[in-house]
């Protein structure tokens, strides 16, 4: 590791007339520097928690893995969870995977690596604010709840969480296979979030039912109540002649994938016949097929309505379900369930799809093909379609929205005084970190809300860096495969981890690979002499002459108007858009006019 | 190849230019000088008083067609005054300071018109005849009819007289010793001639000598004589004999009397020098004495002979004509001078 | 003949005060009112003992040349003078001094080399300056002084001139020199005149115009004046230098600018520099500085920046012979440099024409945007002619330059040629131009379509300036029609051609003459019809090879006969006319 | 608040740039010199110092020669001149006795100026013609791909030098100062606002003013004058320097191995168009002086 080359600041009497800085740092919250942080790093952007995952990738490649753990902490409290279980948003984002730069950053890996790697000494720093005295009641100790209890708790409120199930964890604990998040990691980072004073009480429910503590209590004895319930239902598999598919439930053999789990992860041993078959397309419908395979099913079929590439999962999970002999079976829509004269599941009905437009969210629609009707016969079916939310436990009313989820305002709270809602109850059924995201946005809104102001604010703090930190021979590095557990042992035990993590050396290897998009290249047209050698070295076009840019209505850059006629150039300038950070230019620049500053969000105190 | 000889001529006269020719003929080789100081080239002086009757450009009196020297290879060195002869370094010195070297030198420089003493210090108020300038500033002095004073006479002399006369001027002759020169006539012959004179329709003035000429208005000249009279004329020509010129050879380091000493192979006391024409005395056996030869006829001999003998030819001069001076039938005179 | 023709050489040594004594001749003969040509002979020394002859023709009826024979001859070296007593014809004078100080060996005299037809003056210049003015130095002018005697010239004449020309110096000067004058005049007065020279009275001009004199170089300073020259930069050279020492004289009292550069390549690039930036700038050199101009005038032709060279020839190559006249620059002065380099070459073939070329160059470079070449010789650069001073300035001022539209397009591809053009100082016409090739607005392009339009451009936009109002192209004389001979010529030995060909018709030879004032573009109609009518065309010329033989025979592919001659001396009128008869015999022969 | 890390806001800057103006001196087309070049810094630094000076464009004439430095007027918005190669000071010369009005600024290289040039500068210098020449020594001949130059070191290999330079490189500063330019300073391609201050001054100075800016050729001298070595070796001048001062200029001058940065000289005396306006006055005065015609 100490064989990384060392930059140094080589060129001397840089003080005398250069662009002398001295370390220090800047905060701005000008909208252009928020949008450029925005703008420039898609993988942060996309992360719903806005993970600075720049930063700690360049503590990976410092080999500070606890830095970089810490850093992942101030967006994400489960580093370790999500570096296992994300759905990697920001690595679909990922400029290294912009075309023609190559295929995106291990992004997730790095950041279980973080978790993994990190001294076993090492020390969790956490900032505490004076205690507030607001007293906080969360519903749900998922990873929403989790979050939020906190950065809540942090912020000097005092926390409890009501957690239905015995062990906190929501989804975490209870949804996903242990061979994709072991309890222990998990069991971990839970107590790693919470044990700054937020009190856990588990087994506890919040409803109207006997021994049920109702909503409207908390709401008194709370200053402030956070609903972060989830979906805890399973969507209906809508059948042919039976939209509501209540004869599901009459089937022997067939179940809700998520139910499945749910029950397994709570003690219930589970069982599947040799050929089974999964509705769905997302993690929980992999989680099911890879654990029907570890049940026993020797013939599991995932069946979905478009097609794989279309699916919500991660590409990894694919291929490890494949390699797992999970067969994935797409452009169908189950239609009906056949059983025999016992009421046995013998097959279900699919009618064949067409592959219809673009939706919203990204997917491809599914067009029924009248009459296409076949049979796949079966053993047990996993239905795992989605999840939804339920509000049957609420006594006081709070307003849903039209997908029957919590309806929130800008702080997140509903539409009672004093409860707020985050995560999945507002959001329906998305992923983790959308949960951790939101839970952390509404955790500050309801700061403000309790203290009257805000308290904390999100700023682009910026700072100088001398040299370039990158060589451009870290373009070229392929990424780093994660290692996983020989197939013959996977299937032997539940709790096998599948994927075993980075080491040391893959880990480095890898965070050379990010461009460290929170660099700024930025050349000073006052110093500049146009002599455009930082242009003749870029590997992109990435280095512009300028004489305009357009301004997007968010305060961000749009294109930059280049000229090739020398009087209207008036800058040359970096399109930090284009830019991979590679510090050619800065190497070449006669007149070293070209800074490098690293901007990145932070929440500061306002 | 062996160096050519170098023949100097002095003088350009009839003597200069037939010896030159000579020279050229019996020496294809030899280098030629001829120095004069006339202003121009060959021409025959005793052609001069044609002048008298309208031939006023002197390229109707040339005796040879200039462009003989060139096709002779003479080179003909005009305008220049010989000022000194060292006949040891065989150099001759000229006027204008260049310095001639010759192998064999031939000087005809002839002679001079001589003027009594008593008139040298009026040369300025009379007109001369000796060249072509003098001639024609003669002629020029004249108006159409003028009269004409001719001092002394002489065979030159008269010949103008004559010419002058027929021209249509008056001319008075005040006759003197020299009157015949270079006849010697006895004191009846020359009454004789004398008389013979006066017919012809000069104006003689006799038994009188000048003393003073004066300039004056118009007419521009007057004459007077040393019995008080005087004469009015539009100008006055001396006419005297000619004396040898020889002042430019006094350094010479060669024997002379009055003019250059010669044996009748008219070579000099100085073995590279030769001398011919009016300008040298030859030694006379019959005399036993130098004499002079005057005439055209004898300086063209005399010329010829010397080139030939400074081309190695020995001979001597023997064939003199003697002078004849006489009255002729028609009461007109006749000389051996005028003949030519 | 009717009027007075006569030649007066006058020959001594750098320091004699030849030169001195032939310009008073020449400008007392010009004040008297004769038509004069004269032509000086400098040595390439210093000083010391280099020849010099001052020639002066002196007619009544108008001369074109030189003659080759001179009447008179002067010496006042005779060292020098001998060999140059043959140029005096039969029954001319030669007048000399006869008591040289210095003994000199056989022949060393003047008086020794007098051809028998030619009459001697011996005159003792030394001794008479010495009585009259107490020394020898003003033998020069007894000699002149004996001269205007023996030709009976009027001696008041010469005393103004004499005053004249010392006038910046003591009177006792103008005095010294009179009196050596007088002294002179009087000895000559009792010369008796053998030769058959004749001075007739002066004709004086119906219109009362005086003439003045000037030599091909003080007319090119005067047409550069009149045409309103702003800068000269030059570097001495003969026969230029005097070029520049009259402009150093005139420009400050006119407001110009003379400047004496390094060498003749800034004097060049200066002179392009300030046409550049409007000026009517100019420079003026002979052959071995036109060969280091060379490339800026390439640079001048490309960037189409105007500017007047004036270029005098003397004998090459290299240094030559700097004080012999030449004509051998028309191939440098036409084609030197590198590229298809057209510019403008005018060789104007007597003083007069000197003026006009020169005034004009500045039009013609402004109107084509071009390097404009007058090109002299040294016979016409020092040779002196009478000329009458025209009553008007006949140049036009220089045109107002500016921008045409927004977008200033200095190289504009015209139908003409000719582009819009600014100045520097002009708003809106701010442009670049380069040496490189470039396209219409002056950027470098190398681009094949671009670079054959550009060249093309270059070319069309001369072809005007043959019909060039006001400025004598090329234009015949003699009989018109067919003829036999036919003789070209260009430069200064047209007058010794006109004289040749007139004397030829005198003989009855059938022949025409025509001079080419403008060498490039070469006036090609007007030589085709010149060359149909002649069945033989005769082109004698100053140098060896024959270079506007060549040109000529060459852009019309008709052949010559060539009459070159290099000597270093001006062309002879005898050797031409020998050649006309020759031909004359030939062609005659040949329609036998 | 770091002022200096404060960031550069694009359109902020360019609205600055705009209204600033000194773009308007630069032409349209690109300059062609190699990327990194440092004639790049002159060319910012000489529109700098036009706007400084508040010259507009058309009273500026820029002459250059022949060479990477002589490109130098295409690109700039003033009246321009491409000339020959060392021929830049004559025509400049030329074009200021044309027109004193005009600011006149020659341009060229290290062989444009002292190799085929050479024997221009002495007489432009002693004329004390009122232009500025601004010579961009790199050391080497860019534009024919690399040959050695007067300037270049000893022991430099080029195209031409292939076996070492062997040629004592002159020193230009102190030829200038022995030329009495008028004004000599020396400025460097890596120091760009200096340069346009020196430009600037050299402008302004009224004489000949002679700017020596060290410069390196980024593509065929990757071993000498680059900017890592220069940006080493230059220094200030020392202070309390007196720049009028001849024999301190000189002595200054020979410190070649640490070429000092800054105005080495300057003195105030007649231009050419004063001894030529003199020149006139004295002829007006005058009698005419016979001769020439």
């Amino acid at each position: 590791m100490n064989d990384r080359p060392k930059r140094t600041s080589a060129e001397p009497s840089r003080a005398t007339r250069g662009n002398g800085r001295s370390a220090d740092t800047y905060y701005s919250s000008d909208p252009r520097d928020i949008g450029w942080v925005r703008q420039n790093i898609p993988c942060q952007t996309a992360c719903p928690a806005a993970t600075n995952i720049p930063a700690y990738i360049w503590s990976i490649m410092e080999g500070d893995y606890g830095t970089s753990y810490e850093i992942n902490r101030e967006a994400n409290v489960l580093p370790g969870v999500l570096g296992r279980i994300c759905s990697r948003p920001c690595e679909t984002k990922c400029r290294h995977g912009w075309p023609g730069n190559g295929d995106a950053v291990s992004i997730c890996n790095l950041k279980r690596s973080a978790a993994d790697l990190k001294h076993a000494g090492h020390r969790i720093t956490e900032s505490l604010y004076t205690p507030s005295g607001k007293r906080i009641a969360i519903v749900g100790a998922g990873p929403a709840g989790v979050a939020a209890a906190h950065d809540l708790s942090l912020l000097g409120h005092d926390v409890t969480i009501f957690e239905r199930e015995a062990e906190a964890g929501g989804m975490l604990r209870y949804g996903i296979p242990e061979f994709r998040l072991p309890r222990d990691i998990l069991k971990v980072e839970l107590h790693n979030a919470l044990r700054l004073g937020v009190e856990l009480k588990t087994g506890v429910s919040i409803g109207n039912g006997p021994g049920e503590i109702p909503l409207s209590d908390l709401k008194r004895d709370f200053d402030a109540v956070l609903l972060t319930t989830g979906c805890a239902a399973a969507i209906d598999l809508p059948l042919k002649d039976d939209p509501a598919g209540h004869k599901i439930h009459s089937i022997g053999n067939v179940e809700y994938g998520f139910e499945f789990l749910l029950d397994m992860h709570r003690g219930t041993p589970k069982h599947v016949g040799k050929r089974v078959a999964v509705v769905g397309a997302g993690f929980t419908a992999l989680d099911c097929a890879r654990v029907a395979r570890r049940l026993g099913g020797e013939e599991v079929t995932v069946h979905i309505r478009t097609g794989e590439e279309y699916i919500p999962v991660t590409k990894e999970e694919i291929f490890e379900a494949k390699r797992e002999d999970v067969r994935m079976l797409g452009l169908r829509t189950p239609v009906d369930i056949r059983t025999d004269e016992d009421g046995h599941l013998t097959s279900v009905q699919f009618v064949q799809n067409r592959l219809g437009g673009w939706r919203d969210n990204g997917r491809r629609k599914a067009i029924a093909i009248d009459g296409s009707e076949f049979d796949i016969e079966c053993d047990t079916l996993l239905i795992a379609i989605g999840q939804k939310t339920v509000h049957d436990f609420l006594d006081v009313e709070v307003k849903l929205d039209r997908w029957d989820n919590a309806a929130v305002d800008g702080h997140g709270m509903t539409s009672v005084e004093g409860v707020f809602a985050a995560g999945d109850y507002v959001r329906g059924a998305s992923t983790v970190i959308e949960a951790i995201g939101h839970a952390r946005e509404v955790a500050l809104g309801i700061d403000t809300w309790l203290m009257g102001r805000e308290r904390r604010k999100r700023m682009v703090r910026i700072t100088p860096v001398d040299a370039p930190l990158r060589e451009r021979s870290f373009d070229f590095i392929t990424p780093q495969h994660m290692p996983t557990e020989e197939l013959g042992q996977r299937c032997k035990a539940l709790d096998r981890e599948v994927e075993l993590g980075y080491d040391d050396r893959l880990a480095h290897e890898e965070s050379k690979r990010c461009y460290l998009c929170n660099l700024a290249y930025q050349i000073d047209p006052d110093n500049c002499i146009f002599c455009r050698a930082c242009i003749d070295v870029a590997p992109k076009n990435c280095i512009k002459m300028v004489e305009g840019v357009g301004i997007n209505a968010d305060g961000t850059y749009g294109s930059l108007q280049e000229t090739g006629e020398w009087n209207r150039v008036g800058a040359i300038w970096i399109d930090n858009n284009e830019c991979i950070r590679c510090g050619a230019c800065f190497d070449v620049c006669p007149t070293r006019c070209i800074s490098i500053s690293r901007k990145e969000f932070v929440t500061r105190d306002v | 190849m062996t160096e050519s000889l170098h023949y100097v001529v002095i003088g350009s006269g009839s003597a200069g230019h037939g010896a030159a020719t000579t020279i050229r003929a019996r020496d294809p080789g030899a280098r030629i000088t001829m120095i004069t100081m006339s202003r121009l080239p060959f021409y025959n002086r005793y052609d001069l008083p044609k002048m008298f009757k309208g031939v006023t450009d002197w390229r109707d009196l040339l005796a040879e067609d200039p462009k003989i020297y060139d096709e002779l290879g003479i080179t003909l060195r005009r305008n220049s005054r010989v000022v000194d002869i060292d006949g040891r370094a065989r150099t001759i010195a000229l006027a204008h300071n260049e310095v001639i070297a010759y192998d064999k030198l031939l000087v005809c420089t002839g002679g001079g018109p001589n003027v009594p003493a008593i008139l040298e210090d009026y040369r300025p108020l009379m007109h001369g005849f000796g060249t072509f300038e003098q001639a024609s500033a003669t002629v020029a002095a004249l108006p159409p009819g003028g009269q004409v004073v001719i001092l002394g006479g002489d065979m030159i002399g008269l010949d103008i007289a004559f010419n002058l006369l027929e021209a249509g001027y008056r001319v008075s002759l005040a006759v003197g010793e020299q009157t015949f020169w270079p006849h010697r006539v006895e004191p009846d012959e020359r009454a004789v001639l004398l008389k013979s004179l006066a017919k012809t329709g000069l104006d003689l003035i006799e038994d009188r000598s000048v003393v003073a000429i004066e300039a004056a208005d118009r007419p521009a000249r007057r004459v007077h004589f040393d019995d008080g009279s005087m004469v009015e004329t539009d100008i006055v020509m001396p006419f005297f004999g000619i004396l040898p010129i020889v002042d430019f050879m006094l350094g010479a380091g060669i024997d002379m009397e009055r003019g250059v000493l010669v044996d009748p192979a008219l070579k000099s006391s100085n073995d590279a020098i030769w001398a011919a024409g009016d300008v040298c005395q030859i030694w006379s056996d019959v005399d036993r004495d130098y004499r002079f030869y005057h005439g055209w006829k004898n300086v063209r001999v005399m010329g010829e002979l010397a080139a030939r003998n400074m081309t190695g030819a020995e001979e001597t001069f023997d064939t003199a004509d003697e002078s004849v001076i006489e009255v002729d039938g028609n009461g007109c005179i006749r000389s051996t001078f005028w003949e030519h | 003949m009717n009027g007075t023709d006569v030649q007066f050489a006058i020959c001594g040594s750098a320091g004699d005060g030849t030169i001195a004594a032939g310009d008073i001749l020449k400008r007392t003969m010009a004040l008297m009112g004769y038509k004069v040509i004269a032509f000086d002979i400098y040595p390439a020394e210093i000083r010391g003992f280099g020849k010099c002859i001052s020639r002066v023709r002196v007619t009544t009826e108008q001369a074109y040349s030189l003659k080759h024979q001179s009447d008179v001859l002067m010496s006042l070296n005779d060292a020098h003078a001998i060999p140059h007593v043959g140029e005096v014809r039969d029954f001319g004078a030669v007048i000399y001094d006869n008591a040289p100080i210095a003994r000199l060996p056989e022949g060393g005299h003047v008086s020794a080399h007098i051809r028998p037809m030619q009459l001697p003056y011996g005159v003792s210049f030394r001794s008479i300056s010495d009585r009259a003015t107490g020394n020898a130095r003003g033998r020069n002018i007894v000699a002149l002084g004996y001269l205007a005697g023996l030709y009976g010239m009027p001696a008041e004449a010469f005393h103004q001139t004499i005053a004249n020309k010392f006038a910046t110096k003591p009177q006792a000067v103008t005095d010294a020199n009179v009196r050596a004058f007088e002294a002179g005049y009087e000895a000559a007065i009792g010369t008796f005149k053998l030769d058959d020279v004749v001075m007739g009275s002066p004709l004086h001009r119906a219109d009362g115009a005086r003439a003045v004199m000037m030599t091909g170089n003080g007319a090119v300073v005067r047409g550069l004046m009149d045409a309103g020259i702003d800068c000269y930069f030059g570097y001495p050279i003969t026969p230029a230098t005097t070029i520049m020492e009259r402009l150093a004289v005139e420009m400050p009292r006119r407001g110009g600018r003379m400047l004496q550069t390094e060498d003749e390549i800034s004097a060049i690039a200066a002179t392009i520099g300030a046409g550049y930036a409007g000026a009517r700038s100019a420079t003026a050199t002979s052959g071995p500085g036109l060969a280091l101009m060379a490339e800026m005038l390439g640079l001048g032709v490309m960037a189409e920046v105007p500017s007047v060279v004036i270029v005098s020839q003397r004998g090459g190559p290299s240094t030559g012979m700097p004080t012999k006249t030449e004509q051998s620059d028309l191939n440098m002065a036409v084609f030197g440099g590198a590229g298809d380099a057209r510019r403008i070459v005018l060789a104007p073939t007597n003083v007069e024409g000197c003026y006009r070329c020169a005034g004009l160059a500045f039009e013609l470079a402004e109107k084509f945007q071009t390097p404009v070449i007058v090109l002299l010789d040294l016979y016409l650069s020092n040779r002196y002619e009478t000329v009458i001073p025209p009553k008007e300035n006949p140049f036009e001022p220089k045109q107002a330059t500016g921008p045409q539209g927004p977008v200033f397009r200095r190289f504009e591809l015209t139908e003409s040629g000719v582009s819009p053009r600014a100045v520097p100082g002009q708003a809106g016409g701010v442009h670049t131009i380069t040496g490189l090739e470039h396209n219409e607005l002056g950027r470098p392009s190398d681009q094949p379509d671009n670079h054959v339009a550009m060249s093309a451009k270059r070319y069309r936009k001369l072809e005007p300036a043959t019909r060039y109002p006001g400025l004598t192209t090329i234009k015949r004389f003699g009989a018109a029609g067919k003829v036999d001979i036919g003789i070209l010529g260009w430069g200064s030995t047209f007058g010794e051609i006109l004289e040749a060909m007139f004397e030829a018709e005198n003989e009855g030879i059938s022949c025409s003459a025509m001079k080419v004032v403008m060498l490039s573009p070469l006036p090609v109609d007007e030589l085709e019809a010149f060359f149909a009518d002649c069945r033989v065309v005769l082109v004698p010329e100053l140098n060896h090879e024959g270079q506007l033989a060549t040109l000529v025979s060459g852009t019309l592919g008709r052949p010559v006969v060539r009459l070159p001659r290099a000597t270093g001396a001006p062309m002879r009128v005898d050797e031409i006319l020998a050649e006309v008869r020759r031909l004359a015999a030939e062609t005659a022969a040949a329609a036998e | 608040m770091n002022e200096l890390l404060k960031p550069v806001y694009l359109e902020e800057k360019l609205e600055e740039i705009r209204a600033d103006g000194h773009q308007d001196y630069r032409s349209r087309s690109l300059p062609t010199w190699c990327p990194g070049c440092g004639y790049f810094s002159m060319a910012e630094g000489f529109t700098l110092a036009l706007k400084k000076l508040g010259r507009s464009a058309e009273e500026v004439v820029v002459v250059s020669g022949i060479g990477c430095a002589s490109r130098f007027p295409f690109f700039v918005n003033t009246y321009g001149f491409h000339t020959l190669h060392g021929r830049t000071l004559p025509v400049a010369t030329g074009v200021k006795q044309a027109n004193d009005a005009l600011t006149v600024v020659a341009v060229g290289g290290d062989g444009d100026a002292f190799a085929i040039g050479g024997g221009h500068i002495p007489h432009a210098a002693r004329r004390n013609v009122d232009i500025t020449y601004l010579v961009f020594d790199n050391g080497i001949y860019g534009l024919t791909k690399g040959q050695t130059s007067p300037t270049s070191v000893l022991g430099f290999r080029t195209s031409t030098s292939p076996y070492e330079n062997g040629d004592e490189p002159l020193n230009p500063l102190m030829m200038l100062l022995a030329y009495r330019a008028s004004w000599v300073g020396q400025a460097y391609a890596g120091h760009p606002h200096h340069l346009a201050d020196m430009i600037a001054e050299a402008i302004a100075h009224r004489g000949f003013s002679y700017l020596h800016i060290l410069s390196p050729c980024v593509t065929f001298d990757k071993t000498t004058r680059t900017y890592r070595n220069l940006n080493m070796q230059v220094r200030d001048l020392p202070s309390g320097y007196d720049r009028t001062d001849l024999a301190a200029a000189m002595g200054e001058a020979m410190k070649v191995d640490h070429p000092a940065l800054g105005v080495f000289y300057e003195e105030s005396r007649p231009t050419l168009a004063d001894v030529m306006d003199e020149t006139a006055r004295k002829a007006g005065l005058s009698p005419v002086p016979a001769g020439g015609e």
